[in-house]
């Protein structure tokens, strides 16, 4: 099973992304942040659980709601706050924001803002690895309602048809901004829709961190032994809103106390409080540790310098022409 | 006159049109239960019912292409696009079957649809948030663009879109919606004729042609080349297709100098259109090369320095039109 | 079942898409018709069979194989061979071409030639019949090749979740272009993809005019009772090449051999001379009846007049503007 | 020099970047058994294999979406677009995310990947099967546009396109294919740069600019021309981005006059750019209005006539340039 030292790292990154998140709620409503900026408090346990049944040098794929899986993969908290912040120190220099983090040397190949657009990308990664025969696997996160996008299943097919090592990961929270999954979606339980493709779908339980790493450890083994993609449907729920912008009016209030209930985290916390695997005092202090890291990470932002006018046409191309804008 | 929002002149059009024809009815992304993600669907769902206010899944060309089915069936379907963003992602029913189905089928159907969507920048939301990608609908026929700057022009353009009885790409500009002006009360009918510029302010000495925001910018602009002793004329096309060339033409007859303002890239927006039609048509009249203010050719970026560098701002009006004239 | 004088009205339809199609390949050799032209020889009975189930209301959408249905759902032979002339005379005035038929008099909404893009439209068709609540239906014909494209996908879900009476009918030939449906498509059995959608997916002969037309009325009894959506998989085969350009050397000899002996016509014929629903002298006689509508068509599109130039600018907008070009 | 078509160009620059590289690999519609619908890939299947020439579902948006995706693997992946027509499928996964990319995620990563794409009109295609829509793709910044006009040029060009570290959309012209031209031996390597346009044909009195087919009838325009005593400059961009600014303006200000010509609309085609650039920076210079020559603004026409009618000719060249010339 997951070993101790296992649990406390998964514990440990859940935490983190909640507090750092609850912290960039704070500074979007100072203004520090801007743009579009989407919260995944509520969700960690699904990238936790995860990536963590990756290895380091399997590939990540994400949407616009990426701060959580740019972590876990190993991102810099205090490049993901200054990028956030608009800082050349950010992990995209400032270029991307909130839904643009990517770290290529953590093999995260970003978020992407069109919902959808990111699963025929993941694929060919997926392809890259069959191509050089190596054993690189891919992961692939998006919600459900991405699954009605044509180009989801313009990839699923590709995937199939050419038996690439793709795991495709539905964070199913039950919402697309404010539409309910049942008025948008043929089937809402969204790993029936591997149906449509003949390859396994699976249900997980995405607010219960210990069955996602182990559930998702089992399909990794079988993907990366050449099973062909896979499809996994984890269910779970989005405590904030859609975006900063959005006060979420459209859920029910004893919806959301349900599942305030499952909240991953304290859930976690009781289990290995429970089995002894951790202590109140070593908890206590991992909250005292991630509010200086948080505070570091915001230090370290507001700190950064902006990127200099003379970036603006930077990082179009690799090659320059003299004929490029300011080239 | 009473001052209402941009956004409300929006929902006070699509109301109206509603109420007034039983086939006009509305599909989107969150336009019905959650109100619209910039509330310019507010109430309708309540008003209307969920027939005419539809919420569907986040397939844009699928949207564009039930609206367009639609519209074949006889009804009068306003899509939106709950940004100019994903028309990206419908671009194929947008400019292939959209605007080409009347022309290619000999004229048998008509095609009342308009699709509403809300673009531009400025607000950080970065390089896939941010188009302002008219240009490529005035390069392909077959569509009306109609790009307002005022809730004056939104609500008597967008009334006059819906019973249009062709395609209309209805363009709407996020920072816009929360912008006050004047608009007659509901019991004035309010309908602008598409094809109709507006001076927003006279001016003999130059003609700065903006449209959506920028026209704002424009005003701006003016102000301070006043300042400087240049008498600016804001002219806002309105309706990019059709385009009231003759009224340009008049304006810069008499200006002599010109000024094109845009949020889209520089490189082949609208703007490079209308400076070459300048000097096809007034050669002989332009004092001065026609000037073309637009975004840095980049992917907008994040980081607002760098946001506010790659966008055209009313500064970067005024020192162009300065250039030209003086 | 059918009646005699049906079976023969749908013999008759069958012969006059053969043979005015393999007269259209004449004049396409002889530079008469120019541009893509794809024939439906040998699929024949797919339109006949699925269009004589619906009734003279119901809406028809097409691809750019579009010269089958366009006869059978009443297009006039005459204006087809006009428009595949170029000639104003043309049901749509010369502007369209072969992949582009259509037919507003018959509720023929046209070939489309980009693969996939008519699902959502024949959706929206589907939509006005509910949102006028009259009782419509509509038939959508499309490829096999096509259900890989994404906006198929986001048709069948639009129709599955509203509820709409929209039959896709997948004409399922093996075949998109040169490629093999069995490299191109998770499920070969296309009707299986229903599966993603949970709507009902039917699987029939489409060389068989009669078991298409009685499956097909069963399905269209079933759509138009409020049962939603359906899809319809009809295994047939194009005898000719992809197009007019393509000589088909993909296919293997014995393949063709085998589906040419399926071919719907003579059989047809068989089972109407062995029920003694039609006597050989008449099927000799309806040859040369639909030899010369096939002649007169070939002169009255040859004798037809161009379009004039002034109609360049003609057809774009109901509602013109001083400032349109040529207004 | 040995004669040889552009198709078979196109094949020999593939085949010599996929010997020389492992990485490189092609991927599209009917590519590989069937040798591509313009026989632009024959052959190469059978020298390199399935896992290098990949035969794909008919889905665009996919193909390109994950040519992207190899392309972040490692891999330098050449997809093919059947035809130009089918981009507008896959726009938002070329203009949105290959070309957005590199820039939004702050230069981590290079991609790669050059999309092949036959475009064009002038075959009786058709509405939706005939487009030069190049202008869009000039207009979103992050790729590159090649668009060559010769098999020499095509092989020189797609080279350096494979061989290029950022993303590339090389467009063919349908009827080029079966043009023959002078290309070096295998033996000698043909690279040509990106952004170095070339004087098809040199000239004094006027600039005719053209690319792809065009070119060829700027040169019959040309010829026309000369009988009438006038020294045209056939210029070619070869690429649009980058695009040879500094040579054009140079040309200009020798000739003093400008014609452009391409096949897409006129409305917003590329010749817009250039029109407006060059009274920005030639406008002492200029003795006339620089003329454009393209597309009619609608949609392609089936009927030979309205499609002649439609699509710009040599003739219209000719009869552009005559106008500012005498
Ligand atoms: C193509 C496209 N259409 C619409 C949007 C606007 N949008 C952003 S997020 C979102 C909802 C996505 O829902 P889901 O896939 O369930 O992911 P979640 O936000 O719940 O994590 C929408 C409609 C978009 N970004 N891209
Ligand atoms: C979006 C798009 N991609 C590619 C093509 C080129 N093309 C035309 S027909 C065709 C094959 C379609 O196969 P299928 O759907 O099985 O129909 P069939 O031709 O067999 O009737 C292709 C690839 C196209 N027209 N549209
Ligand atoms: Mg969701
Ligand atoms: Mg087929």
């Amino acid at each position: 099973m997951i070993s101790p030292t296992d649990q406390i790292k998964m514990y440990r990154q859940m935490l983190l992304i909640r507090r750092i998140e609850e912290r960039i709620a704070e500074c979007y409503g100072e203004g520090k942040i801007g743009g579009f900026t989407h919260l995944y408090i509520g969700q960690e346990a699904v990238a936790v659980g995860a990536i963590n049944a990756l290895n380091q040098d399997d590939n990540v794929i994400d949407t616009y709601r990426d701060h959580g899986h740019f972590l876990v993969r190993g991102g810099d908290p205090k490049a993901l706050m200054a990028e956030l912040f608009g800082r050349v120190t950010g992990c995209c220099k400032g270029k991307g924001g909130s839904m643009h983090l990517a770290d290529a040397e953590h093999y995260f190949f970003g978020g992407t803002g069109i919902v959808g657009a990111s699963i025929p990308i993941a694929v060919g990664l997926g392809l890259a690895s069959a191509y050089r025969e190596d054993d690189h696997i891919t992961m692939a996160f998006f919600g459900d309602g991405a699954t009605n996008q044509g180009v989801w299943h313009e990839g699923l097919n590709f995937a199939t048809i050419w038996n690439l090592p793709v795991i495709f990961v539905c964070e199913n929270n039950f919402y697309g901004i404010g539409t309910d999954v049942r008025l948008s979606s043929a089937f809402t339980e969204v790993h029936k829709k591997a149906a449509g493709y003949g390859i396994p779908g699976y249900l997980i339980d995405g607010m219960d961190v210990m069955e996602v790493r182990q559930r998702c450890e089992e399909v990794v083994r079988l993907v990366r032994g050449g099973a062909g993609p896979a499809l996994i449907e984890a269910r779970c729920y989005r405590y904030q809103g859609h975006s900063m912008t959005d006060p979420g009016r459209y859920r029910a209030r004893a919806e959301e106390e349900l599942w305030r209930k499952r909240d991953p985290i304290p859930r976690l916390a009781r289990q290995m409080l429970d089995a002894e695997v951790v202590t109140q005092e070593r908890l206590d202090e991992m909250e005292r540790e991630i509010e200086a890291q948080v505070e570091e990470a915001v230090r370290f932002a507001d700190e950064s310098p902006e990127p200099g006018p003379e970036m603006l046409y930077e990082h179009m191309f690799r090659e320059r022409y003299p004929s490029d804008p300011h080239a | 006159m009473r001052e209402i929002r941009f956004y409300e002149a929006l929902i006070e059009a699509m109301a109206e049109e509603m109420r007034r024809d039983e086939r006009v009815f509305l599909m989107g992304e969150d336009i019905g239960l959650f109100g619209g993600t910039f509330r310019a669907t507010e109430g309708l769902m309540a008003e209307f019912g969920e027939r005419r206010v539809r919420d569907t899944p986040i397939a844009e060309a699928g949207i564009v292409g039930l609206a367009l089915g639609a519209a074949f069936g006889g009804l009068r379907p306003v899509p939106e696009l709950m940004t100019m963003n994903f028309a990206i992602v419908a671009m194929d029913q947008i400019v292939n079957h959209v605007a080409k189905m009347r022309y290619m089928f000999g004229g048998q159907f008509d095609l009342p649809l308009t699709i509403r969507a809300p673009g531009g920048g400025g607000t950080q939301k970065g390089a896939q948030h941010s188009h302002s990608i008219e240009s490529w609908f005035v390069n392909a026929p077959g569509i009306r663009v109609v790009i307002p700057s005022t809730p004056h022009d939104a609500k008597g353009l967008l009334k006059t879109s819906i019973r249009c009885d062709d395609p209309v790409l209805f363009v709407e500009h996020e920072r816009l919606y929360s912008v006050k002006g004047p608009v007659p009360e509901e019991s004035e009918e309010l309908l602008i004729p598409l094809g109709q510029a507006e001076t927003k302010r006279p001016g003999r000495d130059v003609t700065l042609v903006a449209w959506s925001f920028m026209v704002h910018d424009a005003l701006k602009a003016a102000e301070a080349l006043a300042e400087e002793g240049i008498e600016a004329e804001v002219w806002d096309p309105r309706t990019l297709d059709p385009f009231d060339w003759d009224a340009l033409y008049a304006s810069v007859a008499r200006t002599r100098r010109c000024v094109v303002a845009e949020e889209g890239w520089r490189t082949l927006g609208v703007g490079a259109e209308i400076a070459a039609r300048l000097q096809e048509h007034l050669f002989h009249e332009l004092d001065a090369p026609v000037q073309r203010v637009g975004a840095a050719d980049v992917p907008t970026p994040y980081a607002r320095n760098l946001e506010q560098a790659a966008l055209p701002s009313a500064e970067d009006l005024f020192r162009a039109a300065l250039k030209i004239c003086t």
